[in-house]
Protein backbone atom coordinates (compact mmCIF):
# COMPACT_ATOMS: atom_id res chain seq x y z
CA UNK A 1 0.00 0.00 0.00
CA UNK A 2 0.73 3.52 -0.60
CA UNK A 3 0.24 5.75 1.88
CA UNK A 4 1.43 9.60 1.93
CA UNK A 5 4.04 9.27 5.10
CA UNK A 6 7.01 11.23 5.44
CA UNK A 7 9.61 9.65 7.44
CA UNK A 8 12.77 11.01 8.10
CA UNK A 9 15.55 10.12 10.52
CA UNK A 10 17.96 12.85 10.86
CA UNK A 11 20.53 14.39 13.02
CA UNK A 12 19.55 18.10 11.37
CA UNK A 13 17.12 20.54 13.36
CA UNK A 14 13.92 21.08 12.07
CA UNK A 15 11.88 24.03 11.85
CA UNK A 16 8.60 23.10 13.41
CA UNK A 17 6.77 26.22 11.94
CA UNK A 18 8.10 25.59 8.57
CA UNK A 19 7.06 21.56 8.74
CA UNK A 20 3.78 22.15 10.13
CA UNK A 21 3.42 24.90 7.59
CA UNK A 22 4.03 22.88 4.67
CA UNK A 23 2.72 19.79 5.74
CA UNK A 24 -0.71 21.79 6.28
CA UNK A 25 -0.21 23.25 2.59
CA UNK A 26 0.28 19.80 1.17
CA UNK A 27 -3.26 18.61 1.74
CA UNK A 28 -6.54 18.98 -0.06
CA UNK A 29 -9.56 18.42 1.52
CA UNK A 30 -8.35 18.01 5.06
CA UNK A 31 -10.29 19.90 7.73
CA UNK A 32 -7.91 18.74 10.59
CA UNK A 33 -4.23 18.81 11.22
CA UNK A 34 -2.24 17.95 14.05
CA UNK A 35 0.98 17.93 15.46
CA UNK A 36 3.07 16.52 17.98
CA UNK A 37 6.59 17.99 18.98
CA UNK A 38 8.67 16.52 21.65
CA UNK A 39 11.05 18.57 23.26
CA UNK A 40 14.39 17.50 25.59
CA UNK A 41 13.40 18.51 29.02
CA UNK A 42 16.05 19.08 31.72
CA UNK A 43 13.76 18.06 34.94
CA UNK A 44 15.88 19.06 37.16
CA UNK A 45 17.79 21.78 35.69
CA UNK A 46 21.15 19.10 35.82
CA UNK A 47 21.18 18.03 32.02
CA UNK A 48 24.36 18.53 30.08
CA UNK A 49 23.05 17.08 26.56
CA UNK A 50 20.75 14.46 25.62
CA UNK A 51 22.29 11.68 23.15
CA UNK A 52 19.92 9.40 21.06
CA UNK A 53 21.17 6.38 19.41
CA UNK A 54 18.79 4.67 16.79
CA UNK A 55 19.58 1.49 14.37
CA UNK A 56 20.41 2.75 11.31
CA UNK A 57 18.88 0.57 8.32
CA UNK A 58 15.72 -0.54 10.89
CA UNK A 59 14.94 2.88 12.36
CA UNK A 60 12.94 4.34 9.00
CA UNK A 61 11.54 0.90 8.35
CA UNK A 62 10.00 0.71 11.68
CA UNK A 63 8.65 4.42 11.70
CA UNK A 64 6.93 3.27 8.14
CA UNK A 65 5.26 -0.10 9.02
CA UNK A 66 3.91 2.19 11.63
CA UNK A 67 3.14 5.36 9.76
CA UNK A 68 0.76 2.27 7.38
CA UNK A 69 -0.71 1.07 9.95
CA UNK A 70 -2.19 4.26 11.31
CA UNK A 71 -3.11 5.08 7.64
CA UNK A 72 -5.07 1.22 7.40
CA UNK A 73 -6.82 1.90 10.81
CA UNK A 74 -7.82 5.78 10.26
CA UNK A 75 -9.01 8.11 7.61
CA UNK A 76 -5.98 9.75 6.84
CA UNK A 77 -4.37 12.34 4.15
CA UNK A 78 -0.52 12.98 5.17
CA UNK A 79 1.06 12.20 7.71
CA UNK A 80 4.59 13.33 8.85
CA UNK A 81 7.79 12.19 11.24
CA UNK A 82 10.74 13.65 11.57
CA UNK A 83 12.92 12.10 14.72
CA UNK A 84 16.16 12.95 15.67
CA UNK A 85 19.34 11.35 16.38
CA UNK A 86 22.85 12.71 18.08
CA UNK A 87 23.50 14.91 20.53
CA UNK A 88 20.64 17.35 21.58
CA UNK A 89 20.68 20.14 24.33
CA UNK A 90 18.00 20.82 26.88
CA UNK A 91 14.85 22.74 24.73
CA UNK A 92 15.71 21.41 21.71
CA UNK A 93 12.96 20.03 19.20
CA UNK A 94 13.68 16.15 18.90
CA UNK A 95 10.79 14.83 16.78
CA UNK A 96 7.34 15.61 15.57
CA UNK A 97 4.60 14.03 13.91
CA UNK A 98 1.85 15.38 11.89
CA UNK A 99 -1.83 14.04 10.31
CA UNK A 100 -4.34 15.60 8.25
CA UNK A 101 -7.62 13.89 8.16
CA UNK A 102 -11.39 15.23 7.52
CA UNK A 103 -12.64 14.71 11.03
CA UNK A 104 -10.49 15.72 14.23
CA UNK A 105 -10.79 12.43 15.85
CA UNK A 106 -8.37 10.62 13.03
CA UNK A 107 -6.25 13.67 13.20
CA UNK A 108 -6.12 13.42 16.85
CA UNK A 109 -6.36 9.79 17.42
CA UNK A 110 -3.67 9.36 14.39
CA UNK A 111 -1.15 11.15 16.05
CA UNK A 112 -1.36 9.57 19.22
CA UNK A 113 -1.27 6.11 17.86
CA UNK A 114 2.45 7.20 16.24
CA UNK A 115 3.29 8.43 19.55
CA UNK A 116 2.67 5.64 21.20
CA UNK A 117 4.07 3.32 18.53
CA UNK A 118 7.00 5.63 18.20
CA UNK A 119 7.95 5.46 22.03
CA UNK A 120 8.19 1.65 22.57
CA UNK A 121 8.88 0.43 18.98
CA UNK A 122 11.23 2.48 16.58
CA UNK A 123 14.46 1.86 17.51
CA UNK A 124 16.18 4.73 19.56
CA UNK A 125 17.44 4.45 22.83
CA UNK A 126 18.07 8.24 24.53
CA UNK A 127 20.90 8.69 27.15
CA UNK A 128 21.59 11.49 29.26
CA UNK A 129 24.28 13.35 30.43
CA UNK A 130 24.60 15.58 33.56
CA UNK A 131 27.64 16.86 35.18
CA UNK A 132 29.97 14.40 33.97
CA UNK A 133 27.65 11.30 34.42
CA UNK A 134 25.70 9.51 31.78
CA UNK A 135 22.80 7.41 32.00
CA UNK A 136 20.49 5.58 29.72
CA UNK A 137 16.61 6.72 30.09
CA UNK A 138 15.01 3.24 31.10
CA UNK A 139 11.34 2.72 29.40
CA UNK A 140 8.35 3.41 31.40
CA UNK A 141 6.26 0.75 32.07
CA UNK A 142 3.14 3.11 31.38
CA UNK A 143 4.44 3.43 27.28
CA UNK A 144 3.90 -0.31 27.01
CA UNK A 145 0.90 0.02 28.79
CA UNK A 146 -0.12 2.60 26.37
CA UNK A 147 0.08 0.27 23.13
CA UNK A 148 -2.57 -2.05 24.27
CA UNK A 149 -5.30 0.77 24.37
CA UNK A 150 -4.77 0.36 20.52
CA UNK A 151 -5.19 -3.14 20.51
CA UNK B 1 25.91 -13.80 10.86
CA UNK B 2 25.76 -10.03 11.83
CA UNK B 3 25.25 -9.41 15.41
CA UNK B 4 24.63 -6.02 16.59
CA UNK B 5 23.99 -4.29 19.85
CA UNK B 6 22.75 -1.30 21.03
CA UNK B 7 22.61 1.45 23.82
CA UNK B 8 23.94 -0.60 27.33
CA UNK B 9 23.89 -3.53 25.20
CA UNK B 10 26.51 -1.94 23.53
CA UNK B 11 28.62 -0.94 26.28
CA UNK B 12 28.59 -3.64 28.47
CA UNK B 13 29.76 -5.94 25.48
CA UNK B 14 32.09 -3.39 24.08
CA UNK B 15 31.25 -3.26 20.56
CA UNK B 16 28.85 -2.22 18.19
CA UNK B 17 28.50 -5.41 15.36
CA UNK B 18 30.01 -8.64 15.14
CA UNK B 19 30.09 -11.56 12.83
CA UNK B 20 29.25 -14.51 14.43
CA UNK B 21 29.33 -18.07 13.25
CA UNK B 22 26.30 -20.17 14.71
CA UNK B 23 24.25 -22.71 14.06
CA UNK B 24 21.58 -21.60 16.60
CA UNK B 25 18.44 -22.58 15.44
CA UNK B 26 16.57 -19.54 17.26
CA UNK B 27 17.36 -16.34 18.84
CA UNK B 28 17.58 -17.65 22.32
CA UNK B 29 19.91 -20.66 21.29
CA UNK B 30 22.18 -17.60 20.08
CA UNK B 31 22.05 -16.10 23.58
CA UNK B 32 23.04 -19.56 25.13
CA UNK B 33 26.26 -19.30 22.96
CA UNK B 34 27.00 -15.77 23.36
CA UNK B 35 26.77 -15.88 26.76
CA UNK B 36 29.49 -18.90 27.06
CA UNK B 37 32.14 -16.88 25.85
CA UNK B 38 33.10 -14.36 28.07
CA UNK B 39 31.59 -12.45 31.24
CA UNK B 40 30.71 -9.54 29.82
CA UNK B 41 28.46 -11.12 27.73
CA UNK B 42 27.20 -13.47 30.15
CA UNK B 43 26.37 -10.16 32.08
CA UNK B 44 24.86 -8.48 29.32
CA UNK B 45 22.20 -10.89 28.74
CA UNK B 46 22.14 -11.94 32.13
CA UNK B 47 18.34 -10.61 32.60
CA UNK B 48 16.51 -11.28 29.11
CA UNK B 49 13.42 -9.61 30.14
CA UNK B 50 15.37 -6.06 29.93
CA UNK B 51 16.10 -6.74 26.29
CA UNK B 52 14.27 -6.78 23.01
CA UNK B 53 15.70 -8.49 19.55
CA UNK B 54 14.87 -7.36 15.91
CA UNK B 55 16.10 -10.32 13.06
CA UNK B 56 17.03 -8.98 10.07
CA UNK B 57 15.51 -5.64 11.12
CA UNK B 58 12.54 -6.96 12.67
CA UNK B 59 11.12 -6.99 16.26
CA UNK B 60 11.01 -10.65 17.02
CA UNK B 61 11.04 -12.95 19.85
CA UNK B 62 13.30 -14.88 21.42
CA UNK B 63 11.85 -18.25 19.76
CA UNK B 64 11.90 -16.85 16.39
CA UNK B 65 13.99 -19.11 13.81
CA UNK B 66 17.05 -18.14 12.56
CA UNK B 67 17.37 -20.29 9.63
CA UNK B 68 18.54 -17.81 6.12
CA UNK B 69 19.24 -14.50 8.52
CA UNK B 70 21.72 -12.32 8.01
CA UNK B 71 21.11 -9.78 10.98
CA UNK B 72 20.72 -10.12 14.93
CA UNK B 73 20.34 -7.12 17.06
CA UNK B 74 19.66 -6.88 20.98
CA UNK B 75 18.91 -3.76 22.54
CA UNK B 76 17.39 -2.58 25.90
CA UNK B 77 13.20 -1.55 25.45
CA UNK B 78 13.17 1.46 22.93
CA UNK B 79 13.17 5.20 24.41
CA UNK B 80 12.35 7.22 21.44
CA UNK B 81 9.70 10.37 21.08
CA UNK C 1 -6.51 31.77 38.25
CA UNK C 2 -3.83 33.41 36.01
CA UNK C 3 -3.27 30.77 33.36
CA UNK C 4 -1.14 31.15 30.11
CA UNK C 5 -4.00 30.90 28.08
CA UNK C 6 -3.61 32.86 24.76
CA UNK C 7 -6.73 33.69 23.16
CA UNK C 8 -7.64 35.29 19.60
CA UNK C 9 -10.42 35.94 17.91
CA UNK C 10 -9.84 37.43 15.00
CA UNK C 11 -11.16 38.42 10.96
CA UNK C 12 -7.62 37.91 10.14
CA UNK C 13 -6.05 34.89 8.68
CA UNK C 14 -3.28 33.64 11.06
CA UNK C 15 0.32 32.15 9.94
CA UNK C 16 0.36 28.16 11.59
CA UNK C 17 3.69 27.71 11.07
CA UNK C 18 4.97 31.06 12.75
CA UNK C 19 2.09 30.21 15.56
CA UNK C 20 3.33 27.41 16.21
CA UNK C 21 7.13 27.99 16.27
CA UNK C 22 6.38 31.26 18.43
CA UNK C 23 4.17 29.11 21.10
CA UNK C 24 6.81 26.38 21.25
CA UNK C 25 9.55 28.98 21.53
CA UNK C 26 7.86 30.42 24.31
CA UNK C 27 7.24 27.59 26.63
CA UNK C 28 10.27 26.45 29.10
CA UNK C 29 10.78 22.93 30.58
CA UNK C 30 8.30 21.12 28.62
CA UNK C 31 8.40 18.28 26.54
CA UNK C 32 5.25 18.26 24.38
CA UNK C 33 3.47 20.62 22.56
CA UNK C 34 0.54 19.48 20.85
CA UNK C 35 -1.54 21.57 17.97
CA UNK C 36 -4.60 21.35 16.31
CA UNK C 37 -5.73 23.68 13.10
CA UNK C 38 -8.77 23.77 11.42
CA UNK C 39 -9.24 24.26 7.57
CA UNK C 40 -12.38 24.98 6.04
CA UNK C 41 -13.33 22.08 3.99
CA UNK C 42 -14.98 21.78 0.51
CA UNK C 43 -17.22 18.72 0.85
CA UNK C 44 -18.26 18.12 -2.76
CA UNK C 45 -16.05 21.08 -4.59
CA UNK C 46 -19.26 23.01 -4.60
CA UNK C 47 -18.28 25.48 -1.41
CA UNK C 48 -17.94 29.14 -2.40
CA UNK C 49 -17.59 29.97 0.70
CA UNK C 50 -17.68 29.81 4.40
CA UNK C 51 -19.38 32.65 6.61
CA UNK C 52 -18.71 32.43 10.46
CA UNK C 53 -20.75 34.48 12.94
CA UNK C 54 -19.79 34.75 16.66
CA UNK C 55 -20.94 36.25 19.43
CA UNK C 56 -18.83 39.30 20.22
CA UNK C 57 -18.66 40.31 24.03
CA UNK C 58 -19.19 36.74 24.97
CA UNK C 59 -16.61 34.52 22.58
CA UNK C 60 -13.27 35.38 24.26
CA UNK C 61 -15.02 35.07 27.58
CA UNK C 62 -16.20 31.45 26.47
CA UNK C 63 -12.81 30.06 25.12
CA UNK C 64 -11.33 31.86 27.93
CA UNK C 65 -13.27 29.86 30.39
CA UNK C 66 -12.80 25.86 28.29
CA UNK C 67 -8.85 27.36 28.58
CA UNK C 68 -9.04 27.90 32.00
CA UNK C 69 -10.58 24.72 32.66
CA UNK C 70 -8.45 22.67 30.85
CA UNK C 71 -5.23 24.11 32.54
CA UNK C 72 -7.26 22.92 35.59
CA UNK C 73 -7.16 19.65 34.28
CA UNK C 74 -4.32 18.79 33.16
CA UNK C 75 -0.73 19.94 33.70
CA UNK C 76 0.07 22.63 31.40
CA UNK C 77 2.48 24.99 30.25
CA UNK C 78 0.82 27.07 27.65
CA UNK C 79 -2.40 27.36 25.87
CA UNK C 80 -3.11 28.99 22.78
CA UNK C 81 -6.87 29.96 20.83
CA UNK C 82 -6.76 31.65 17.34
CA UNK C 83 -10.33 31.11 15.72
CA UNK C 84 -10.90 33.79 13.02
CA UNK C 85 -14.91 34.91 11.69
CA UNK C 86 -15.88 36.48 8.68
CA UNK C 87 -16.05 35.36 5.50
CA UNK C 88 -13.25 32.22 4.35
CA UNK C 89 -12.48 30.45 1.57
CA UNK C 90 -12.61 26.26 1.16
CA UNK C 91 -8.71 25.05 2.37
CA UNK C 92 -8.18 28.44 4.57
CA UNK C 93 -7.58 27.77 7.97
CA UNK C 94 -10.43 28.64 10.13
CA UNK C 95 -8.68 28.15 13.65
CA UNK C 96 -6.27 25.97 15.63
CA UNK C 97 -4.93 25.50 19.30
CA UNK C 98 -1.99 24.46 20.65
CA UNK C 99 -1.14 23.13 24.31
CA UNK C 100 2.36 22.74 26.09
CA UNK C 101 2.74 19.73 28.68
CA UNK C 102 6.03 18.15 30.53
CA UNK C 103 3.82 14.59 28.90
CA UNK C 104 2.43 13.87 25.83
CA UNK C 105 -0.86 12.66 27.51
CA UNK C 106 -1.54 15.75 28.69
CA UNK C 107 -0.95 17.47 25.82
CA UNK C 108 -2.77 15.61 23.73
CA UNK C 109 -5.93 15.77 25.99
CA UNK C 110 -5.93 19.11 26.80
CA UNK C 111 -5.94 19.88 23.05
CA UNK C 112 -9.05 17.50 22.27
CA UNK C 113 -10.47 18.89 25.24
CA UNK C 114 -10.10 22.12 23.90
CA UNK C 115 -11.19 21.67 20.58
CA UNK C 116 -14.71 19.68 22.11
CA UNK C 117 -15.74 22.15 24.32
CA UNK C 118 -15.35 25.05 21.71
CA UNK C 119 -17.09 23.25 18.75
CA UNK C 120 -19.93 22.99 20.98
CA UNK C 121 -19.47 25.59 23.74
CA UNK C 122 -18.32 28.86 22.05
CA UNK C 123 -20.28 31.03 20.05
CA UNK C 124 -19.59 30.74 16.65
CA UNK C 125 -21.90 29.56 14.08
CA UNK C 126 -21.09 28.70 10.18
CA UNK C 127 -23.02 29.24 7.43
CA UNK C 128 -21.58 27.40 3.78
CA UNK C 129 -22.09 29.13 0.44
CA UNK C 130 -22.72 26.87 -2.32
CA UNK C 131 -23.81 28.19 -6.02
CA UNK C 132 -26.21 31.24 -4.83
CA UNK C 133 -27.68 29.40 -1.73
CA UNK C 134 -26.66 29.39 1.66
CA UNK C 135 -27.18 27.52 4.86
CA UNK C 136 -26.30 27.09 8.18
CA UNK C 137 -24.38 24.39 9.46
CA UNK C 138 -26.00 21.88 11.54
CA UNK C 139 -24.60 20.96 14.70
CA UNK C 140 -23.80 17.66 15.16
CA UNK C 141 -24.89 15.10 17.45
CA UNK C 142 -21.95 13.69 18.14
CA UNK C 143 -19.94 16.97 18.91
CA UNK C 144 -22.82 17.75 21.90
CA UNK C 145 -21.75 13.32 22.63
CA UNK C 146 -17.77 13.99 22.86
CA UNK C 147 -18.28 15.70 26.13
CA UNK C 148 -20.07 13.18 27.82
CA UNK C 149 -16.26 11.57 27.30
CA UNK C 150 -14.47 14.45 29.94
CA UNK C 151 -17.21 14.44 32.41
CA UNK D 1 -32.75 44.48 28.75
CA UNK D 2 -30.79 43.90 25.32
CA UNK D 3 -31.92 40.45 23.67
CA UNK D 4 -29.60 39.49 20.77
CA UNK D 5 -29.92 36.75 18.23
CA UNK D 6 -27.39 35.15 15.84
CA UNK D 7 -27.49 32.55 12.97
CA UNK D 8 -30.84 31.49 11.47
CA UNK D 9 -32.31 33.06 14.66
CA UNK D 10 -31.28 36.08 13.63
CA UNK D 11 -32.46 35.82 10.10
CA UNK D 12 -35.74 34.80 10.81
CA UNK D 13 -36.58 37.58 12.96
CA UNK D 14 -34.95 40.21 11.00
CA UNK D 15 -32.82 41.89 13.26
CA UNK D 16 -29.78 41.37 16.18
CA UNK D 17 -30.34 42.99 18.29
CA UNK D 18 -33.09 45.01 20.37
CA UNK D 19 -34.15 46.73 23.10
CA UNK D 20 -36.76 44.76 25.03
CA UNK D 21 -38.98 46.06 28.05
CA UNK D 22 -39.83 43.21 29.77
CA UNK D 23 -41.24 42.02 33.66
CA UNK D 24 -40.92 37.86 32.92
CA UNK D 25 -38.78 36.20 35.60
CA UNK D 26 -37.33 33.69 33.65
CA UNK D 27 -35.38 33.19 30.21
CA UNK D 28 -38.81 31.15 29.27
CA UNK D 29 -41.22 33.66 30.33
CA UNK D 30 -39.73 36.05 27.95
CA UNK D 31 -39.81 33.51 25.26
CA UNK D 32 -43.27 33.40 25.43
CA UNK D 33 -43.50 36.79 25.57
CA UNK D 34 -41.78 37.44 22.39
CA UNK D 35 -43.56 34.46 20.56
CA UNK D 36 -46.73 36.51 21.25
CA UNK D 37 -45.47 39.37 19.17
CA UNK D 38 -45.61 38.71 15.81
CA UNK D 39 -45.47 35.45 13.46
CA UNK D 40 -41.98 35.90 13.15
CA UNK D 41 -40.92 35.47 16.47
CA UNK D 42 -43.83 32.80 16.92
CA UNK D 43 -41.98 30.77 14.26
CA UNK D 44 -38.23 31.39 15.26
CA UNK D 45 -38.68 29.92 18.63
CA UNK D 46 -41.69 27.27 17.72
CA UNK D 47 -38.77 24.02 18.84
CA UNK D 48 -36.66 25.33 21.94
CA UNK D 49 -34.61 21.90 21.24
CA UNK D 50 -32.79 23.61 18.73
CA UNK D 51 -32.20 26.78 20.28
CA UNK D 52 -29.71 28.23 22.95
CA UNK D 53 -29.69 30.86 25.04
CA UNK D 54 -26.61 32.84 26.59
CA UNK D 55 -27.25 35.28 29.87
CA UNK D 56 -25.26 38.22 29.78
CA UNK D 57 -22.71 36.21 27.88
CA UNK D 58 -23.38 32.88 29.68
CA UNK D 59 -24.68 29.74 28.73
CA UNK D 60 -27.66 29.79 30.36
CA UNK D 61 -30.90 27.72 30.61
CA UNK D 62 -34.38 28.13 29.88
CA UNK D 63 -35.65 28.32 33.77
CA UNK D 64 -32.46 30.90 34.11
CA UNK D 65 -34.18 33.71 36.54
CA UNK D 66 -33.80 37.48 34.15
CA UNK D 67 -33.65 39.53 37.59
CA UNK D 68 -30.96 42.10 36.95
CA UNK D 69 -29.92 41.00 33.63
CA UNK D 70 -28.76 43.15 31.02
CA UNK D 71 -28.59 40.90 27.96
CA UNK D 72 -30.17 37.96 26.61
CA UNK D 73 -29.36 35.94 23.75
CA UNK D 74 -30.97 33.47 21.92
CA UNK D 75 -28.72 31.56 18.78
CA UNK D 76 -28.80 27.34 17.45
CA UNK D 77 -26.45 25.18 18.89
CA UNK D 78 -22.67 26.26 18.14
CA UNK D 79 -20.98 24.90 15.29
CA UNK D 80 -16.94 26.31 15.70
CA UNK D 81 -14.04 25.04 15.20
Amino acid sequence: MLTAADIRVQEAPFDLGAEASTFAASQTGMGAVVTFTGIVRDLDGTLDYMQVEHYPGMTEKALRSIAEDAHKRWDLGGSLIIHRHGRLAPDDMIMMVATASRHRKDAFEAAMYLMDYLKSRAPFWKKEATGGDASWVDARDEDEEALKDWS
Amino acid sequence: MDVLYFAWVRERIGLPRETVQTGAPTVADLVVELRAREARYDMAFSDLTALRVAVDQELAEWNTPLAGVREVAFFPPMTGG
